[in-house]
């Protein structure tokens, strides 16, 4: 089923299903989930990339959707009542509950339409009426507040704050953002082979800066190891590994 | 005093402050305890139903306002000023209506029921002061709750949470039925 | 329209509007001719004047305006006098220490901090002389800055700024190391 050209813009995953499911005209208590999902991702592929945040609240809903679509084709679950559980159950609470307050939107759009016909009058309150400023009995506001109090109150909020950031991020100081492709590291290392025809795997992470240049590099291995670039072999186990390249 | 004085203080007190006016101070001001102050106002606002008057006065969770009939609204607009309303998009409605129905929410549950974070909606609403925060939960974090205000009451014609519209399980059940007369319509087709 | 509707019309009018209104408006709003809108105001003063109600309808100079009785201007006083009680809830609490620890501080400082708009709360802490305008920050857009006042230095007993017990920068690090280990733990759980 093709997709309008034109895309409708929606809230939010569950928006954007609920319209699948109107659409399609089927029942919400028994989702096509194979044909929705396909359409659901069909949908995003299409949707502009801009806004991530958006974009990975629709991910979310598509790697849910993934998930119930391969529990489907698995024998069900049964729970402790020994009824047979269905992977959708929690998806259809959810959407029901989304529609339900989308419903309720709706009354209290009409209740708002009614309201607004109904005027109200400026306060015409005599001028040494309104100058009258009602004294602000001090020791009774503070009560038994003290600037302990205050200091404890403070010390939480700013507590939050710091919990809010991520302290394993923020102790890198500057958050760098680093791209390492996997082709890159390839070619790294195939020119270190040409300067050194044998190395040992320890010797070349050593040279690596970060974990996520380590990660690379194994990886780069790894790969250039099933194409035949490189063999790799070891004495024993534990023992450093030995790389060399493949001389055909 | 008598009632009919009483009434009559009651009536200037809500015309002058155009503003709710809470059931104490109306109690205070005419030197009356809250029961009494309550049946004087509620006899008020039968009188101004029957009347055949202009005006009515409504309650706004235990708060008293003054405002017109909303019959005469047609030939009010003619010459008074339309007052300046907030456009609440669908997304605010949506979001206003979690709010409503479940609170104090904090912004994680709304989060949870949407499906997409809801920063800018609730934010929004509380800029137009029909969402308010009611303090924080004592809960990891101490996330903070959230609240209607009395002028989402006056905004939507209500005068306490226990006159919105119901929100039932049996909305489910309609769904439900919907759900299936329009699977039925498939297979009659 | 019935006469009693036009008069419920006129009433509502000259209710919203609060100021005078020329006849010949109120003649436009109810589309009657001005001889007709006069006698049905007339009747609608005399209703009034009869009714023993607290408003009444005056005429000045060709238009008319609706007020209160003068008889009950002794009970607006006792209304506006009517003592308060003012309570600082959780959160003024928590702006009012926000505003006393990092003074001078921008509303949008504070709702950086809060995680959400508090407008109403600053707005409050000034009502109760806790909290007072400082001047503007010169930064784009040049927003206010809010400091404590000499009241409130007063009711904590307080000779000035300097003797607010501070948050150093020590203890600063010492909840970044709280919040890490409460990571690890969860890491390691």
């Amino acid at each position: 089923m093709g997709i309008p050209v034109k895309l409708q813009v929606f809230e939010g995953p569950l928006d954007l299903l609920l319209h699948l499911i109107d659409k399609n005209k089927v029942n919400i208590y028994d989702i096509p989930i194979v044909e929705i999902t396909k359409q659901y991702l069909e949908y995003i592929k299409e949707m502009q990339r801009q806004d991530l945040n958006i974009m990975s609240e629709f991910l979310v809903m598509a790697a849910t959707l993934i998930d119930i679509k391969s529990k489907m084709l698995l024998p069900a679950e049964v729970n402790e009542d020994g009824e047979e559980e269905d992977p959708r159950q929690e998806l259809v609470e959810k959407l029901l509950e989304y529609k339900m307050y989308k419903y309720m939107a709706f009354e209290l759009k009409d209740c708002q339409v009614g309201a607004q016909k109904v005027l109200f009058k400026e306060p015409s309150i005599p001028k040494e009426i309104e100058d009258y400023k009602a004294p602000i009995d001090m020791n009774e506001l503070i009560g038994d507040l003290t600037l302990s109090k205050l200091q404890t109150i403070f010390k939480s909020i700013i507590k939050k704050q710091v919990d809010k950031m991520d302290p394993i991020r923020s102790k890198f100081g500057k958050i760098e953002k680093e791209e390492i492709s996997l082709e890159e590291k390839m070619r790294y290392i195939e020119n270190y082979l040409k300067d050194h025809l044998e190395f040992s795997f320890r010797q070349i992470l050593e040279e690596q800066c970060s974990k996520i240049h380590i990660i690379v590099t194994f990886l780069a291995i790894l790969e250039l190891m099933k194409t035949g670039k490189i063999t790799i072999s070891q004495e024993y186990t534990f023992h450093d590994i030995k790389i060399q390249a493949c001389i055909n | 005093m008598e009632i009919k004085k009483l009434e009559a203080v009651i009536e200037a007190i809500l015309f002058t402050m155009g503003e709710s006016v809470e059931l104490e101070r109306l109690a205070y001001a005419i030197e009356q305890d809250k029961e009494t102050t309550k049946k004087l106002v509620y006899n008020l606002i039968q009188k101004y139903e029957s009347d055949n008057r202009g005006l009515k006065i409504i309650e706004l969770d235990g708060a008293f306002q003054m405002c017109t009939k909303s019959d005469y609204y047609e030939y009010l607009i003619r010459i008074a000023k339309e007052p300046k309303r907030h456009v609440l998009t669908d997304v605010l409605l949506e979001t206003l209506s979690i709010i409503a129905y479940k609170q104090p929410i904090t912004k994680m549950e709304i989060e949870k029921i949407r499906g997409v974070s809801s920063d800018h909606a609730v934010n929004k609403l509380i800029e137009y002061n029909l969402v308010v925060e009611l303090g924080r939960l004592d809960a990891p974090g101490r996330p903070l709750l959230f609240g209607t205000t009395e002028e989402f009451l006056r905004s939507f014609g209500v005068h306490s949470l226990e006159d919105l519209p119901t929100l039932n399980s049996e909305q489910l059940e309609e769904f439900k039925v919907q759900a299936e007369e329009e699977i039925q319509l498939k297979l009659d087709v």
